[in-house]
């Protein structure tokens, strides 16, 4: 582990052709880092992520993704997301591959590459034309009882990128609240970045089993102030509803959203 | 008292809920009849989001299925992958909601794309936690605004299992969960025929004929023997609706949330 | 979920010939209920557990179990547990089936049962004998690799016992420390029964993500003071490490064991 | 300055443990030898016990996996599901220490049964964590006592692999780990043979002979080309773990955790 700026850890971290996991489940979406790898100009990632929300409709209508794996493609509340649609179908700015599972399948193939699995084995997709669509999606019979079981391949990011509360001076980082599947994705991954809020002498009294990244399983930590907004950091600033709102009508339409692209996040 | 539609679906769906119940929930309208329950009839519902917060108690709405509110409030707040795990593939859950953009006969749903899978007219969310949901929950409460282009005769794509292609699937396939036993829509309420489990028609929304179901029924709607007439909202329901749906909006600076 | 005393909770959830949880890893051995079902007498159990410890020693000794399924066996840090060993190598007071796993495939076991698996899938057993001797170990093919994995049978015990630090009124109850496999081993039973040290009017400020287990997915919540000794309970009271090597003359000989267990549990 | 057996076994592990080493550590003389390190050479070292405490540091030695001093003094704790999965089968931990009843010439251990397994002669505790520490680790340190009935020519029960019974079963079931490559007894340092993966004799401890080594091992023990004589345990060294000793018995009563 080593501490970085953000521009850094994206230099070093994400390259061209990655597969990249930015999760966060609603709460604590790494949007500082997604909008570094939107100014660094990467191209052709293969981005995993169970919503997409915000960040990857950003990250696709900007060019960075040539292929998507998901399982929830819309805006919280809202609607659609205009910019993976766009994507999807009419192939604006590019044609977008996409690799659609349910939650669980995700939530699964993540928790199986934590666990340095090859598969995820789950009871799943019976009844769906989800594995008609995707061939990723196998069924293997329980030994014991004949059943037959969902499943997937594990994921392994080539990088995870997550964001969190805090991290100490040792590089170890404290994640609290919805903690979805962040921990899963920094260790299913072969290089972790996490954001967080603020750097800390150390964690205090807290729960013997509190969410915690120790140091050495992390590649690099980052100090990223407000680097989940609009969405929420838990115990440090509330989601911006409004915003998720607003998105709706920028996005929309493409001059509408390159125009809030190059003011908000390319300037 | 007059109502909306929204409200007498919210309120039906409310209705239908037992206490004790333990209901995985959606966002949306779902949200809004599991909460309204918890604060009328069934104080002892337990609800989970599948972001993973236990028993929560949220005195707004979420905009999100992962708002803090929700964990704030809550009994505890799990790992994504353990709420799917040994929450509900567990088998837990007494209760899960669920809609679509398309519904069959069987109660199968489409929430993926309108069109051509490889080419869609429309591009939908896609599944979320629908199609295991569908399968680990107890039962299926359907909550959907009626119309001929939602409750269809063939689904663009089924994403989440209802009774299946012929009403036997479940069966056929192993399933011990009910699937989908109750449909709330802004016209009437549907729940499976005992022998076909099609969907059929068994109490009309005040005002609401049968011809205004047939007509927004992309297949031939069926009506069970004695179709009642849904009861309409009460005043104390509305009452507690409307202030849930009030203090929403004001802590979301909208009321988007409240469907 | 109903409060039960320690009597009713036993005589209710513990039948003969049922398959029994006890679990707890060192911290929060439930010793109390344990007890409780020595007293009662029951017979032909089952009795699962990763590490039976004096617990299981004492259970064994007293003829309540027919099978045992255990992954370690031995007195932590002093030696041998005499009276599975006696059960095992001369039948004494009976025969005793053992089922024998890595603490690895128990852990995943219980995982399964929790959630709602048939069997559990993983990464074991590769060049050991133990396959040879367990035939709930089998071997499954990842479709996508072809690695082969362990698979064994989840855990689905008809019963499992754990004890706890605390219950609120409501009967949820909180766990902290080492946690060990409890809550998958109360989540994966038919009948789920956890004593506690106490019952609090509530939790309190705590960890969003606390280690909690709600009042509806328990079967009854009973409090028993110390029901951890001489196993510790975080927070309450020490491990008993005198006692733990005090055992092993104790439990030497069948004489003293039983008359040990006269004086300080029949009694 | 005198020592005992045991002292010199718990220094020569510890000194084989790198600073940043992440530790699976089992109670007794490998937690001796896991915390002198901390202590001494290694202070980044990170140890993970099966209870679930990620980077703790304790003061006393444990008497149990599982001892609270554990817990406290540790980063985190984790479920015992989530240490297998996530940190062992995950490939996170560097170095695991093994010990048996009995280990044969390739680093293969018997912790199970001496005797028939369905008629044991004695009744071992298991496997415990041994049989996926040895292959999901990625070296092994074995630590045990010389003497011809543990370290034999077959075992009566192969629990845990180390090269297996050919010495070359790692790469044939496509094991990626190392497996055994330090066997520290009471007389001798022990390595494989890069050709043979067969334990060789590399280092003597200081005033143990050939001869010795040969008659308290079961198969004809094999010795590197040059065989070292042993560093004797430093001052300083000692220093720190009867420091460390005396802590722990103070603590427990007992000297028991101390081997």
């Amino acid at each position: 582990m080593e501490f970085l700026n953000l521009h850094d850890a994206v230099a070093r971290h994400v390259k061209d052709g990655d597969q990249v996991a930015l999760e966060g489940f609603t709460h604590l979406i790494p949007f500082a880092a997604g909008h570094e790898i939107i100014r660094q100009g990467r191209r052709n990632l293969t981005l995993i992520r169970m919503t997409p929300d915000l960040i990857y409709d950003q990250m696709i209508g900007m060019g960075t993704a040539r292929k998507l794996m998901f399982s929830w493609g819309g805006n919280p509340g809202v609607g659609s997301l205009h910019r993976l649609r766009d994507a999807v179908e009419r192939g604006w700015p590019g044609p977008l591959e996409i690799v659609e599972h349910s939650h669980a399948a995700m939530a699964h193939a993540y928790e199986a590459g934590a666990a340095g699995m090859p598969c995820a084995f789950f009871r799943g997709y019976r009844g769906s034309d989800l594995p008609r669509v995707n061939g990723d999606i196998r069924f293997v019979a329980c030994p014991f009882t004949g059943e037959s079981l969902a499943c997937v391949p594990a994921f392994r990011p080539d990088v995870a990128i997550v964001h969190a509360q805090k991290a100490d001076r040792e590089g170890n980082v404290l994640i609290e609240g919805i903690v979805g599947v962040q921990k899963e994705a920094a260790l299913a991954a072969r290089r972790a970045v996490v954001t967080v809020e603020e750097v800390v002498d150390g964690f205090g009294p807290r729960s013997s089993n509190a969410v915690i990244l120790p140091a050495w399983a992390l590649s690099a930590v980052v100090v990223a102030p407000h680097g989940a907004r609009p969405s929420y950091a838990h115990g440090y600033y509330a989601r911006d509803n409004a915003f998720y709102i607003a998105w709706d009508e920028i996005a929309r339409e493409r001059q509408t959203f390159l125009a809030w692209m190059r003011d908000h996040v390319l300037r | 008292m007059t109502y909306t539609a929204a409200e007498m679906m919210t309120v039906a769906a409310a209705r239908a809920l037992r206490d004790g119940d333990i209901c995985f929930v959606g966002i949306g309208l779902p949200s809004a009849a599991c909460n309204l329950a918890r604060l009328t009839h069934a104080p002892r519902i337990h609800l989970i989001y599948e972001s993973g917060t236990l028993g929560t108690r949220p005195d707004v709405l979420p905009l999100s299925i992962g708002d803090g509110e929700l964990c704030e409030t809550a009994l505890t707040t799990v790992a994504v992958p353990e709420v799917f795990r040994y929450w509900l593939q567990g088998g837990r859950i007494t209760v899960g909601f669920l809609g679509g953009a398309q519904v069959d006969r069987f109660g199968n749903l489409n929430s993926t794309v309108i069109g051509d899978y490889t080419k869609p007219k429309v591009r939908l969310p896609g599944s979320g936690g629908a199609t295991e949901i569908a399968t680990g929950c107890g039962e299926i409460f359907i909550v959907m605004r009626h119309g001929a282009r939602s409750f269809v005769k063939q689904l663009d794509f089924l994403t989440t299992l209802g009774h299946g292609r012929t009403g036997r699937e479940r069966r056929e396939l192993g399933i011990r969960t009910k699937g989908p036993v109750l449909l709330v829509s802004d016209l009437c309420i549907m729940r499976p025929d005992p022998e076909t489990s099609e969907m059929v028609v068994t109490s009309l929304h005040p005002g609401i004929t049968c011809r205004r179901v047939c007509e927004n029924t992309g297949w031939d709607a069926r009506f069970a023997q004695t179709v009642a007439e849904t009861e309409p909202p009460a005043a104390a329901e509305l009452e507690v609706l409307r202030d849930l749906h009030a203090r929403t909006a004001r802590a979301h600076g909208t009321a988007v949330a409240s469907e």
